[in-house]
C-alpha cells in the first residue's frame, strides 16, 4: 500500500468532519464561518495534491477498510486519474463554492446551515470518486441524492426551492434505488462488489445473461443522475435553489456523477451494441434536445440549467461511443464544461444579486454597469459556444470529429448532421447569454440599479475564466497530463492525448462552422422563433411530474384511507376468512390417518345439555340486539359449558368456568348500566348474510377439526403422563390439574395472575382517565334514571342484606375451603380467589359498593402487588436453595393432638394467586362504581333501605 | 372483649358446623381449623352486620323448622296437583298483603323466606315503612284465610323467637 | 358424543364470529366471550373426551383422563377473563369519552391523533 | 332399582331442562327468561346430584355448591339491574 | 445454574409489584424505580447477550422439573439478542416518556411499562409453546393498558379495536396450540421439533393445520398482510412512548415465526414443507407495499409513522421468508434497525405533534416550532432511516436483504418490491417533511423552554441507527452466529431435552 | 333394601317435583303465578335428590355425606331472596301499584317508593329525632 493512499479516507472524511464546523462557527461570524468551512476543503485538496505525483506515474491508490464483509459492503477507496480528475474537480470548485457563497448569501440566509450542507455534499461527491466498492459507491451515491435535495430546498420559504427538492430527490433516488438493483447483479455476476475486482471482469460481464439487466439499471442512475433524456426535467427545477448550489451541484458535479460513473464502468460495461445505442443515442437526444430548449429560457438560470444537460448530454454520447478516443474526449470536455459552467453560472449568480432579476427579456446593456462581470461572463460563454481558442472549442471539435466518423440509424452522416444541429443551438443560446443580458443599450428598468460586486464575489468565476483561456490556448499544459491519466482510467490503456486547435479541414472543422454561423442566425431570429416556440404545446415536465406525484399520493391515500378505514367489522370479517382458508390450504396438503378412537356413545343428559347450549347460542344470535336478554343467554350458554366440564371430567374447569362466568356477566351488567339497551339495528340483510356465511364457515373448520382431533389418539404419549405419574411423589399432590398450575406448569400461572393483575391496573388507570375527562363530565350530565322502565324502589332490599350476613361467611368459609383443598381436590388459589370476590360482591349487591366499602377498606392496588410479590418470592425462594425458580417442596406438619398437616410451597405460590385474583376483581368493581358514583349514586347510610327496627328506634329516641 | 372476638357466636358456632360439612369429616384438627376460621371470618365481616338479633328460644326454633319442613312437603304436593291438573282458568292467584307484628329484619326476612318456600306463596315486597309485606298466592281462592294462616303459623312463632 | 362436543364447539364459534363482526362494541364483546367458550372447549377436547376420570388421583384408579389441556385451559380461562374485564372496561370508557359505542373508529379530521 | 329410579330422575330432570329451554325460547317478559335460568340451574344441581349417585363419587360436589351459589348471585345481578341498573350501587 | 436468565422476567414483575404495592403516589419515587429496572435489565441483558455470544445455550428447567414436562426457558444468541434489543429500546423510550412528561398522563404508567418488559422478555426467552402464549397475553395486555394511557376518545376507541383484535389473534393462538398438542402431546418446542420430525407425511394434515395456525397468530403480531388492520390505528393514536415501545411488538411476532420454523417446522421438514413460504413471501411484498404506500398517502404524521412500521416489517418479513441463514441474519439485522428507526420516528412525531398545538400531526403548513431545525434533522434521520437511505442502518438493511433474496425464483418481484416502495416512502417522506418544515404558516410562537431529556432520547436512538450501520461488520458477525445456530436446530433440541 | 327403597322413592319423589316445577313454568299463564313453580325443583326436587345421594353415599358406599346438607342449607338460604327479586322484577316491570292490595299505611309497596320521596321521608324522621 502506497504511503499517499493512507490520505484517501481522509479525504472522504474530511468534508463530512468539516460539516460539523459551520453550525458551531456561525456564531462566531460569517466570515469565520466560511474560513473554517473552507479549510477543511483546503485541507482535503492539499491531501489530494500530495497523491497526484503517484497518480500522475499512473499508480491506483488504494485503501481498504473492512466494514460489513459478509457483504461485500467495504470502505475501500481507490484513487485513480478519473478520481483524481473529478475528486480535484469538486474540492477546488467546491472552494471557490465556498468563497462565492460567502458574499452571495445574504444576512437571513443560515450560513452555517448552508455550509453544512455544502459540506456534507462535498464529501458523498467525494466518496464517490473514490469508492472503489460499488456498494460504498452507492452509499456516497445516495448522499448526494439526500444532501442536494438539502440544498436544493435551502430556501425552504420557496415553494418552487420545496417543489424543486422533492422532484429532484424523487427523480434522482429512484435511479438510485435502481442503481442498487444494478450494482447488485453486477457484483454477483463479478463475485465482488470491489471495483478493482469488476473491472477485470469485462468478459464475463458482457457474456452474462444478466448484462442486459444490469445495465439498465445502472444506465438508469447514471442518467437520472446526470438529467439525461427523459429524466432532465429535475435539474432546471433544481434551480430555485442559490446560485451557488446550482453552480456546484448543477453543472460541476452531481450532475456529473452520472457521467463520472459511466466513465468507471465503461471498461466493463461499455464496448457493446447495447451500450451504444442506449448511451450514445440518449446522450445525442439529450443534447440536442436541451440545447433547444436552453435557447427560449428567459431565466438566465434555467438557460443555463437546459445548457448543463445538453453538455452531459454531449459527454454522454461520447462515452456511448464506446471508442477510446472518444472517451479522452469526454474526459476533456468534463473538465472544460467544469470551468465554464461554474463560471457562467457565478456571473448569473451575480447579475441577479445585483440586478435582483435573472429574467433576461428584464436584462440587456449590463456591459456598461458590470464590465468586469461582463467579461467574465463573454469568455465563458464563448468557449460554451465553442469559439476558439477557448477550452470549449477544443473539445466541441473533437466531439464532433468523433460523431462525424460514427455510424447511427442508417446514413453515415446522421449523427454527426444531428450533433451539429445540437451544437448549433448551443452557440445560439450562448450568444443570446451574452447579448440578451450584457449588449445592447442600456436599461432604466432594471429591479435594482447593477454594478460589479466585490471582488469576494467575482475572483471565482474569474479565477474560472482563467482556467478556461488557459486551456483554451495551451491544452497540453494545463491539461493534458490530467485528461491522459484520467482517460488512461476510463480506457484502462495508455492513451493517445493530442490536443490541437487545428485539424485541418476535416469534417469537423465544418460542422464547427455551420454550427456557429447558424447559430448567429438563430439568434438574429430569436424573437419570432420564440412566438413559434411559445405556440408549440410540448409537454410540460413539471407539470406532468406533479400530476403523477400528485395522483400517485392521493391514490396512495384512497388506498391507505378506504382500506385501513378503522372499519373493525371489516378487518375481523378478513381475519375471519383468511384463518380457514389457510387453514383449510394447510389441511388439504397433508394426509389424514382413519380414526383412531371409537365415539364415546351418546347419553341423554349431554344431548339435553347441547339442546340448551344450541338454544342458548342461536337465540343469541338472534337477539343480540337486546342486550340484557344476550346476557341472560350468555349466562346459559356458560352454565351448560360449566356442565360439560363436569361431565367430561374436569372439575376444576367447571368451577372456573361457572365462577368466572358469574363475575363476567357482573362486570358486563355493570358496564352496560351506562350503554344502550339496545343495539340499533344498522346492518343490512346483505351484510347480515355475508357475516352469517363467513361464521358458519369458520364454525364448521372449527367443528370439523375438532372432531377429527377427538377421534384420533396422540400419535405420541402425552407428556402429561408424566404429570399424572409425577403430581403425588413430586409435587406433593393428588389434584394433577393443581399441581400442574402450581408446580409443573407454575410459571403460566405466574404469567397467568399477571395478567389479571395487570386488567386491574388497567382498568382503574382507564377509570381514572375516563373519569378527568369527556367521559367524565358525560357521566356527571347522565340521568341517574339511565333504567329505560325507571328505577325500582328499595335499593337495598331488606330480605338480601338479612340472607347476606349470613351467606356472606358462609361464603367465604366455602373459599377457604376450596383454597385450602386446591392442591388434592378441585379448587386452588384461582378459583378461591374468585369465590371470596363474589362473597363480596354479594355485599355490594346488598347495601350498596359505597357502603361496605366505608366498612372494610383494602387498597386493592396493594392486594394485587402484594399477590404478585408473593407469587414472585415464593419462586424465588428456591434461588436460596440453589434451585430454580419457582422448585417447590413439600412436607408433612405433625401437631398433636391435631393430625397431620400437609404443607407445599405451592400452597404459599397459590396465596399469591389468590390475593391477586380478589384484588384484581375488587379493583375493577371498585372502578366501576366510582363510575357510578359519578354518575350520581348517592351513598346510602344505612345498610338497607327498608329496616322497620330502624323506624321503632327512631321513633323511640324521638319520644 | 369476648364481644370484639366473637362478634357473632352463633355465626361462629354456624361456620364451625359448616366447615365440618366442608370438609366432610369431623375431627380435631379440622374442628380447630373450623374454629379458627369461625373466628377470623366473622371478624372480617361483622361490620357488615351491625346490630345482631338475639335469639330466645331454642325449642322454638326446632318447632319452626319442623314445622316448616312439613309444611313445604304439603304445600309441595298441593301445588304440584295445582299445576298439574287443575286449569289455569279455575285457578285463583292473589295478592296479599300481610300487616307485620315483626319489627327486626332478621325476623322479616325469616318470615318471608318462609313465605316463599313453602310452595303456593311468593313473599313479593315489603311496604316502604316495613309494616307490612306483599305476597302472591298461586291458587288463592280465600286470601284472607291465607293471610291469617301466616300470621298465626309463622309469624307467631317467629315473634316467639326474636322478639 | 364427540360429534355432539364437536358441533356444539362449531356453534359457539359460528355465534362468535358472527357477533364480533357487529358494529357496537357490546355485541362484539358477547362475541368474544362466545369464542372464549369455544376455544377454551376446543383446547379441552384435545384431551379427547372421558367420563368420569377426573384427575385426580384416587387409590386403586388407574386410568385417568389427560389432565394437562385442563391445566392449560384454566390458565386460559383466567386470562380470557382478564382480558374481558378490560375490553369490556375499555368500551365502557371509550362510549363515554366519544358518546358512542361503534367499533369503528370515524376517520380523523383534526390530525390530533396521539396527541397527549 | 336404585338404577331404574335413577333414571327415572335423569329423565325428569332431563325433560325439566327442555321446559327450560321452550321458557326461555318463548319468554313473555325478561322476568321469565331469568326465572327460566334460576330453574336451569337448580335442575343442573339435582342432575349433579344424581351423576354423583350414578358415578358414585363425590367428585362434583363442589361444582353443584359453585353453581348454587353462582346462580343465586347471577339471579340476583340480572334481576337487580332489571330493578335498579346498578347493581352494586 | 444461573439463575440470571430469569431477571428479565422476575425483576420486572417485581419492580412493578412493588411500584403497585408502595409506591402509587410517588410518581417521582416510580421514575427512578421504572429508570433503575430498564438499566439493570439493560445490564443483564449484556451479560446475557456475552453468555450466549460463546454459543452454548443455556436452559432454565423453572420449577427443576425436566424439559419437556416443566417449562424450560432457553438462552441463546437469538434470545440473548432480543432481551437486549427490549432493554434497550425500553431504556431509551422510558426517558422518553419521563422528559415529556408522557408518564404521568395516566396512572399505573410505569408498572405497566414493566409489566410489558417482563411480557415481552418471557416470550423470547421461554421455550415452551404455551408459555409463550401466557408471555403474548401478558405483554399484550400490558401493551392494552399502555396503549390507552392518557385517555382521549379517539384513543380509546382504537384502544378497543386494537384489544378486540388481538383477542381474536389469542383465541386463534389457542386454536393452534391446542391442534398441535393434540397432535403431538407436548408443548416445549423442542420436543415439538424432535416430535414433529417423526409425524408421517400420510397424517400430517392436523399438525400442518395447527403449523399454519401458529404461524397466522404470529403473522398477526407481525402485521403481516392481510392480517395488519390492527396497526395503523392503534399506533397512530398510542402514546408515542408506547408507539415507540411497540416497535419491538411487531418484533416479536417475527420472532416467533423465525423460531417456530426454524426451530420445529424448519425448512427441511417435509411434513410442513412450503407449507407458509409462499404465504409468509407474499404476504410481506403486499405488507411492504400497503406501508410504504401509506407513507405516501397518509395525511398525519402518526398514521404515516405507523404505515412506515408496517412497511419495515414487510421487508423484515420478506428475508424471513426466505429461510436460509444468510437470510436469516439479514432479518435479525433488519430487526434490530427497524426496532430502533421505528421508536424514532415515533417520538420524533410526537415531538412535531406536541409542539403544534391544535395542527397536531395533521399535514399541513404550520408555525415554526420550537427546536424546529433540531427536529428537522431528527425527521430527517428517521426518515432515511426508515427509507432505507444511507449512511444509517436502513440502507445496509436493504442491501442484506436484498442480497439476502438474490437466489430466490421471485427475485425480480422482491427487488421491485423493495426497491420501488423504497421511492414510495422517499417521496412520502420528502413531502411531509416539506409540508411540516419547510413550508411555514403562521406566525412564530414564542415557544416555552422545552426539556432536553426527549431529544436526548432521540438522538441516542439515531445514533443507534447509525452505530447499527458503523458496526455493521461485528453485528452481522454475531447475527450470522445466531443465524447458523438457529439454522442448526439439533443443538438447540439436544440442550433442552439432553438433560430430561 | 329399605335403603334402597328409600333412595329411589326419593329419587322418584325428586324428579316429580323437580319436573312439576319445569312444567309449571310452561304451564301456568302469568309471570307471577309461574314464580311458584321453580320453588318445587328447588324444595322436593333438589332436596329428593340431595337426600338420596346422602343416603346412598352412607348406605350403598359407606360413607356419610355431609355436602348434600350443605347444599340443601345453600339452596334454602338462596332461593327466597332469588324469588323475592324476581317477584320484584315482576312487580316493577308489569304491575303497577293500584293492582295490589294497600300496605296498610301511608307509604306505598317498597319497589314503588321513588329514591326521592324515600329520602325526603327519611329526613323528615332524622329531623324529628334530632329535634
Ligand atoms: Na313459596
Ligand atoms: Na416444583
Amino acid at each position: 500500500m502506497q504511503t499517499a493512499a493512507v490520505f484517501l479516507p481522509i479525504i472522504a472524511a474530511l468534508p463530512f468532519l468539516g460539516a460539523l464546523l459551520p453550525g458551531l462557527m456561525i456564531q462566531a461570524g460569517r466570515n469565520t464561518c466560511a474560513a473554517f468551512t473552507a479549510s477543511a476543503t483546503i485541507l482535503a485538496l492539499t491531501l489530494l495534491l500530495l497523491c497526484v505525483p503517484s497518480v500522475m506515474r499512473g499508480e491506483v491508490l488504494t485503501y481498504h477498510i473492512e466494514w460489513l464483509p459478509s457483504l461485500g459492503l467495504n470502505v475501500n477507496f481507490m484513487l485513480d486519474g478519473l478520481g483524481l480528475l473529478f475528486a480535484g474537480m469538486i474540492l477546488g470548485i467546491g472552494l471557490l463554492i465556498i468563497l462565492y457563497a460567502r458574499f452571495y448569501l445574504s444576512r437571513e440566509d443560515p450560513m452555517g446551515q448552508f455550509y453544512t450542507y455544502l459540506l456534507l455534499f462535498q464529501g458523498a461527491m467525494v466518496g464517490i470518486v473514490l469508492s472503489d466498492n460499488i456498494l460504498l459507491l452507492l452509499v456516497f451515491w445516495e448522499l448526494t441524492s439526500l444532501s442536494s435535495f438539502l440544498l436544493i430546498g435551502y430556501w425552504k420559504h420557496l415553494p418552487e426551492g420545496r417543489q424543486g427538492a422533492r422532484m429532484a430527490l424523487t427523480v434522482t433516488g429512484m435511479g438510485g434505488l435502481a442503481m442498487i438493483a444494478g450494482m447488485l447483479i453486477l457484483g454477483n455476476i463479478a463475485g465482488s462488489y470491489d471495483l478493482s475486482v469488476i473491472l477485470t471482469q469485462k468478459d464475463a460481464i458482457q457474456a452474462s445473461p444478466l448484462y442486459l439487466p444490469a445495465l439498465i439499471l445502472i444506465l438508469l442512475g447514471c442518467f437520472t443522475k446526470s438529467a439525461q433524456f427523459p429524466f432532465h426535467f429535475w435539474l432546471p427545477h433544481a434551480m430555485a435553489a442559490p446560485t451557488p448550489v446550482s453552480a456546484y451541484l448543477h453543472s460541476a458535479t452531481m450532475v456529473k456523477a452520472g457521467l463520472f460513473l459511466m466513465a468507471r464502468m465503461w471498461p466493463v460495461l461499455a464496448g457493446t451494441p447495447e451500450w451504444f445505442w442506449i448511451v450514445a443515442t440518449t446522450g445525442l437526444i439529450t443534447m440536442v434536445m436541451a440545447a433547444k430548449i436552453a435557447l427560449f429560457k428567459d431565466d438566465l438560470k434555467a438557460l443555463l440549467a437546459f445548457s448543463t444537460v445538453s453538455h452531459l448530454g454531449l459527454i454522454t454520447m461520447l462515452l456511448g461511443l464506446g471508442t477510446k478516443a472518444a472517451a479522452v474526449v469526454a474526459v476533456f470536455h468534463i473538465i472544460n464544461h467544469a470551468t465554464f459552467k461554474a463560471a457562467l453560472f457565478m456571473t448569473a449568480g451575480i447579475v441577479d444579486h445585483e440586478a435582483h432579476t435573472r429574467d433576461i427579456k428584464r436584462l440587456g446593456g449590463l456591459r456598461h454597469l458590470m464590465p468586469i462581470t461582463f467579461t467574465i461572463a463573454t469568455i465563458a460563454a464563448l468557449s460554451m459556444a465553442g469559439i476558439p481558442p477557448l477550452n470549449g472549442f477544443l473539445s466541441k471539435e473533437m466531439m464532433l470529429e468523433e460523431v462525424a466518423h460514427t455510424q447511427w440509424f442508417g446514413p453515415a452522416w446522421l449523427m454527426g448532421a444531428v450533433a451539429t444541429l445540437g451544437a448549433l443551438f448551443s452557440v445560439a443560446y450562448s450568444f443570446r447569454y451574452i447579448a440578451h443580458v450584457f449588449l445592447g443599450p442600456k436599461r432604466s428598468d432594471y429591479p435594482a440599479e447593477p454594478h460589479d460586486p466585490g471582488f469576494g464575489m467575482w475572483a471565482a468565476p474569474a479565477f474560472l475564466t482563467v482556467l478556461v483561456v488557459l486551456i483554451g490556448v495551451m491544452p497540453m499544459t494545463f491539461a493534458g497530463d490530467l485528461v491522459r491519466v484520467a482517460a488512461q482510467a476510463v480506457t484502462g490503456a495508455e492513451p493517445y492525448v493530442k490536443i490541437y486547435h487545428w485539424h485541418g479541414l476535416v469534417p469537423a472543422f465544418w460542422m464547427s462552422v455551420i454550427a456557429v454561423a447558424g447559430g448567429a442566425l438563430l439568434l438574429a431570429g430569436h424573437a419570432p422563433l420564440t412566438g413559434m416556440w411559445n405556440a408549440t404545446p410540448r409537454p410540460e415536465a413539471k407539470r406532468m411530474f406533479d400530476a403523477v406525484t400528485r395522483a400517485a399520493t392521493r391514490w396512495a391515500t384512497m388506498l391507505t384511507d378506504g382500506v385501513h378505514d378503522g372499519s373493525l367489522m371489516r378487518n375481523a370479517a378478513v381475519f375471519a376468512v383468511v384463518v380457514p382458508v389457510l387453514g383449510w390450504m394447510a389441511w388439504s396438503a397433508g394426509g389424514m390417518a382413519p380414526p383412531s378412537r371409537a365415539p364415546l356413545p351418546v347419553a341423554l343428559i349431554p344431548a339435553v345439555g347441547w339442546v340448551l347450549l344450541a338454544v342458548a347460542t342461536v337465540l343469541l344470535v338472534v337477539y343480540h340486539r337486546a342486550r340484557f336478554t344476550a346476557l341472560v343467554l350468555l349466562g346459559i350458554a356458560g352454565l351448560m359449558v360449566s356442565l360439560a366440564f363436569v361431565y367430561f371430567s374436569a372439575p376444576d374447569l367447571a368451577l372456573t368456568q361457572i365462577s368466572v362466568e358469574v363475575v363476567t356477566i357482573i362486570l358486563l351488567l355493570l358496564a352496560l348500566n351506562f350503554l344502550p339497551r339496545e343495539t340499533p339495528a344498522e346492518s343490512s340483510a346483505g351484510r347480515r348474510l355475508r357475516d352469517g356465511v363467513i361464521a358458519l364457515g369458520g364454525g364448521a373448520a372449527v367443528a370439523g377439526l375438532s372432531y377429527a382431533i377427538m377421534v384420533r389418539d396422540f400419535a405420541f404419549d402425552s407428556i402429561s403422563a408424566f404429570h399424572l405419574a409425577n403430581a403425588y411423589k413430586g409435587g406433593g399432590g393428588t389434584n394433577v390439574v393443581n399441581v400442574i398450575l402450581v408446580d409443573f406448569r407454575g410459571f403460566d400461572t405466574f404469567g397467568e395472575i399477571i395478567v389479571l393483575g395487570i386488567a386491574a391496573l388497567v382498568i382503574f388507570a382507564l377509570t381514572d382517565t375516563v373519569l378527568r375527562g369527556e367521559g367524565g363530565r358525560r357521566l356527571s350530565r347522565l340521568d341517574p334514571d339511565t333504567n329505560p322502565e325507571g328505577q325500582a324502589g328499595d335499593r337495598h332490599p331488606l330480605m338480601m342484606v338479612v340472607a347476606t350476613r349470613v351467606m356472606m361467611p358462609i361464603a367465604l368459609m366455602v373459599g377457604a375451603y376450596i383454597f385450602l383443598r386446591g392442591h388434592n381436590e378441585p379448587g386452588g388459589g384461582f378459583i378461591a380467589g374468585l369465590i371470596v370476590a363474589i362473597a363480596f360482591v354479594m355485599q355490594y349487591m346488598a347495601s350498596g359498593y359505597a357502603w361496605a366499602e366505608a366498612r372494610q377498606r383494602v387498597t386493592y392496588h396493594a392486594t394485587i402487588g402484594l399477590g404478585v410479590l408473593i407469587a414472585a418470592v415464593t419462586g424465588g425462594g428456591a434461588w436460596l436453595a440453589g434451585r430454580p425458580f419457582l422448585t417447590s417442596d413439600y412436607g408433612y406438619l405433625h401437631f398433636p393432638p391435631i393430625e397431620e398437616f400437609e404443607w407445599a410451597t405451592a400452597i404459599a405460590f397459590d396465596i399469591g394467586v389468590f390475593l391477586t385474583v380478589v384484588g384484581a376483581v375488587m379493583l375493577a368493581l371498585q372502578s366501576l362504581s366510582s363510575m357510578a358514583r359519578r354518575a350520581g349514586g348517592t351513598v346510602n347510610i344505612h345498610p338497607m333501605d327498608v329496616d322497620p327496627a330502624r323506624e321503632n328506634d327512631q321513633a323511640g329516641g324521638g319520644v | 372483649m369476648l364481644h370484639k372476638i366473637l362478634p357473632h357466636p352463633l355465626l361462629t358456632l354456624l361456620l364451625i358446623v359448616v366447615w365440618q360439612m366442608l370438609v366432610n369429616k369431623v375431627t380435631v384438627g379440622n374442628l380447630v381449623l373450623g374454629a379458627i376460621l369461625g373466628v377470623i371470618i366473622p371478624l372480617i365481616t361483622s361490620p357488615y352486620w351491625p346490630n345482631r338479633p338475639k335469639l330466645r328460644s331454642w325449642p322454638r326454633i326446632v318447632e319452626y323448622v319442623l314445622v316448616v319442613l312439613w309444611d313445604i312437603c304439603v304445600a309441595n304436593v298441593q301445588v304440584a296437583w295445582v299445576i298439574l291438573f287443575k286449569s289455569n282458568a279455575n285457578t285463583h292467584p292473589a295478592w296479599i298483603a300481610i300487616p307485620l307484628d315483626l319489627r327486626t329484619p332478621e325476623a322479616i326476612t325469616v318470615l318471608a323466606g318462609t313465605i316463599t318456600m313453602t310452595p303456593g306463596t311468593v313473599s313479593s315486597d315489603v311496604s316502604a315503612d316495613g309494616r307490612s309485606l306483599l305476597v302472591h298466592c298461586l291458587d288463592a281462592p280465600d286470601p284472607d284465610a291465607v293471610r291469617d294462616e301466616i300470621k298465626a303459623r309463622y309469624e307467631a312463632r317467629l315473634k316467639e323467637i326474636f322478639e | 358424543m364427540e360429534a355432539l362436543m364437536a358441533s356444539a364447539i362449531g356453534l359457539l364459534t359460528a355465534a362468535g364470529i358472527y357477533l364480533v363482526l357487529r358494529l357496537r362494541t357490546f355485541p362484539v364483546i358477547v362475541g368474544l366471550s362466545l369464542l372464549t367458550y369455544a376455544v377454551n372447549l376446543f383446547l379441552f377436547i384435545t384431551g379427547r373426551l372421558a367420563v368420569d376420570m377426573p384427575p385426580i388421583l384416587r387409590k386403586g384408579v388407574e386410568s385417568y383422563t389427560d389432565p394437562l389441556p385442563q391445566a392449560l385451559v384454566l390458565t386460559a380461562i383466567v386470562i380470557s377473563f382478564g382480558m374481558t374485564a378490560v375490553a369490556v372496561m375499555l368500551a365502557l370508557g371509550a362510549y363515554l369519552s366519544a358518546g358512542d359505542d361503534d367499533v369503528c373508529l370515524p376517520p380523523d379530521d383534526s390530525g390530533a391523533e396521539g396527541g397527549a | 332399582m336404585i338404577g331404574a329410579a335413577l333414571s327415572f330422575a335423569f329423565a325428569c330432570f332431563g325433560l325439566g331442562l327442555l321446559m327450560n329451554a321452550y321458557r326461555v325460547i318463548w319468554a313473555p317478559s325478561l322476568g321469565d327468561r331469568i326465572l327460566a335460568l334460576d330453574t336451569m340451574v337448580i335442575n343442573a344441581i339435582a342432575l349433579l346430584a344424581l351423576f354423583g349417585i350414578l358415578k358414585g363419587t363425590t367428585m362434583y360436589f363442589e361444582a353443584s355448591m359453585i353453581i348454587a351459589m353462582t346462580g343465586f348471585i347471577s339471579t340476583v345481578s340480572y334481576t337487580r339491574f332489571l330493578l335498579r341498573g346498578d347493581i352494586i350501587e | 445454574m444461573s439463575h440470571w436468565i430469569i431477571v428479565p422476567v422476575v425483576l420486572p414483575a417485581v419492580l412493578a409489584a412493588i411500584m403497585t404495592l408502595a409506591m402509587r403516589y410517588h410518581a417521582a419515587l416510580q421514575r427512578v424505580f421504572s429508570v433503575a429496572g430498564c438499566v439493570a435489565l439493560v445490564a443483564v441483558a449484556l451479560g446475557l447477550l456475552a453468555e450466549a455470544a460463546g454459543g452454548g445455550i443455556t436452559v432454565y428447567e423453572l420449577g427443576n422439573w425436566p424439559a419437556p414436562f416443566g417449562i424450560v426457558l432457553v438462552l441463546d444468541r437469538l434470545s440473548a439478542l432480543m432481551v437486549l434489543l427490549t432493554a434497550v429500546l425500553a431504556l431509551v423510550v422510558l426517558l422518553y416518556a419521563i422528559g415529556t412528561g408522557w408518564d404521568q398522563r395516566g396512572r399505573n404508567f410505569h408498572a405497566l411499562w414493566q409489566f410489558q418488559l417482563m411480557g415481552i422478555c418471557g416470550a423470547f426467552l421461554t421455550g415452551d409453546a404455551f408459555n409463550l402464549f401466557v408471555f403474548f397475553e401478558v405483554l399484550l395486555i400490558a401493551s392494552y393498558g399502555l396503549m390507552i394511557h392518557a385517555g382521549g376518545a379517539r384513543r380509546l376507541k382504537a384502544g378497543v379495536q386494537y384489544v378486540i383484535y388481538n383477542l381474536l389473534g389469542s383465541t386463534l393462538f389457542l386454536f393452534a396450540l391446542g391442534t398441535i398438542y393434540a397432535v403431538t402431546g407436548t408443548l416445549n418446542m423442542a420436543d415439538l421439533a424432535v416430535r414433529a420430525a417423526e409425524i408421517p407425511v400420510e397424517d400430517s394434515a392436523l399438525l400442518r393445520v395447527g403449523a399454519m395456525l401458529l404461524f397466522l397468530v404470529f403473522a398477526v403480531k407481525a402485521a403481516l398482510l392481510p392480517l395488519h388492520f390492527w396497526l395503523p390505528n392503534t399506533y397512530a393514536e398510542a402514546p408515542a412512548p408506547v408507539a415507540a415501545l411497540f416497535a419491538i411488538m411487531t418484533k416479536i411476532g417475527a420472532y416467533a415465526i423465525l423460531r417456530f420454523y426454524t426451530l420445529i417446522f424448519g425448512p427441511d421438514l417435509d411434513v410442513t414443507a412450503d407449507l407458509i413460504d409462499e404465504v409468509l413471501l407474499f404476504g410481506a411484498l403486499a405488507t411492504l407495499a400497503v406501508g410504504m404506500i401509506g407513507i405516501l398517502g397518509a395525511k398525519r404524521l402518526g398514521r404515516l409513522a405507523a404505515f412506515a412500521a408496517i412497511g419495515s416489517m414487510g421487508t423484515l418479513l420478506i428475508a424471513v421468508a426466505v429461510f436460509t441463514p444468510q437470510s436469516t441474519a439479514a432479518a435479525l439485522y433488519y430487526t434490530i434497525h427497524s426496532t430502533l428507526a421505528g421508536a424514532l420516528l415515533f417520538l420524533v412525531v410526537d415531538l412535531v405533534r406536541a409542539r403544534r398545538g391544535a395542527l397536531g400531526g395533521a399535514l399541513v403548513p404550520g408555525p415554526r416550532m420550537a427546536q424546529h431545525g433540531m427536529l428537522a434533522a431528527l425527521w430527517f434521520g428517521a426518515a432515511i432511516a426508515t427509507a432505507g437511505l444511507p449512511p444509517l442502518s436502513g440502507f445496509v438493511g436493504k442491501l442484506l436483504v436484498l442480497d439476502a433474496t438474490r437466489e430466490m425464483a421471485d427475485v425480480w418481484l422482491i427487488w421491485g418490491a423493495v426497491l420501488a416502495t423504497s421511492l414510495v416512502a422517499v417521496l412520502g417522506f420528502a413531502q411531509a417533511g416539506s409540508v411540516v418544515f419547510w413550508k411555514l404558516d403562521g406566525a412564530d410562537s414564542s415557544p416555552a423552554p422545552q426539556p432536553a431529556l426527549p431529544l436526548v432520547a432521540c438522538f441516542a436512538l439515531l445514533a443507534g441507527v447509525g452505530m447499527l450501520a458503523v458496526l455493521a461488520g461485528p453485528v452481522m458477525r454475531y447475527l450470522e452466529a445466531t443465524a447458523a445456530q438457529m439454522h442448526a436446530p439439533a443443538a438447540y433440541i439436544a440442550a433442552v431435552l439432553g438433560q430430561g | 333394601m329399605l335403603a334402597e327403597i328409600a333412595i329411589s322413592a326419593c329419587l322418584v319423589i325428586s324428579g316429580v317435583f323437580g319436573l312439576v316445577g319445569s312444567f309449571g313454568l310452561i304451564k301456568l299463564p302469568d309471570p307471577m303465578m309461574r314464580l311458584h313453580a321453580p320453588t318445587k325443583a328447588t324444595t322436593l326436587g333438589v332436596g329428593g335428590a340431595l337426600i338420596a345421594s346422602m343416603l346412598y353415599f352412607y348406605f350403598i358406599v359407606g360413607q356419610f355425606s355431609f355436602h348434600e346438607l350443605m347444599i340443601t342449607l345453600f339452596l334454602f338460604l338462596t332461593a327466597p331472596i332469588t324469588g323475592h327479586f324476581i317477584a320484584k322484577t315482576h312487580l316493577h316491570l308489569l304491575h303497577k301499584p293500584e293492582d295490589l292490595p294497600p300496605t296498610g299505611g301511608a307509604r306505598p309497596w317498597a319497589s314503588y317508593e321513588s329514591d326521592a320521596e324515600r329520602a325526603r321521608i327519611e329526613a323528615e324522621a332524622e329531623g324529628e329525632t334530632g329535634a
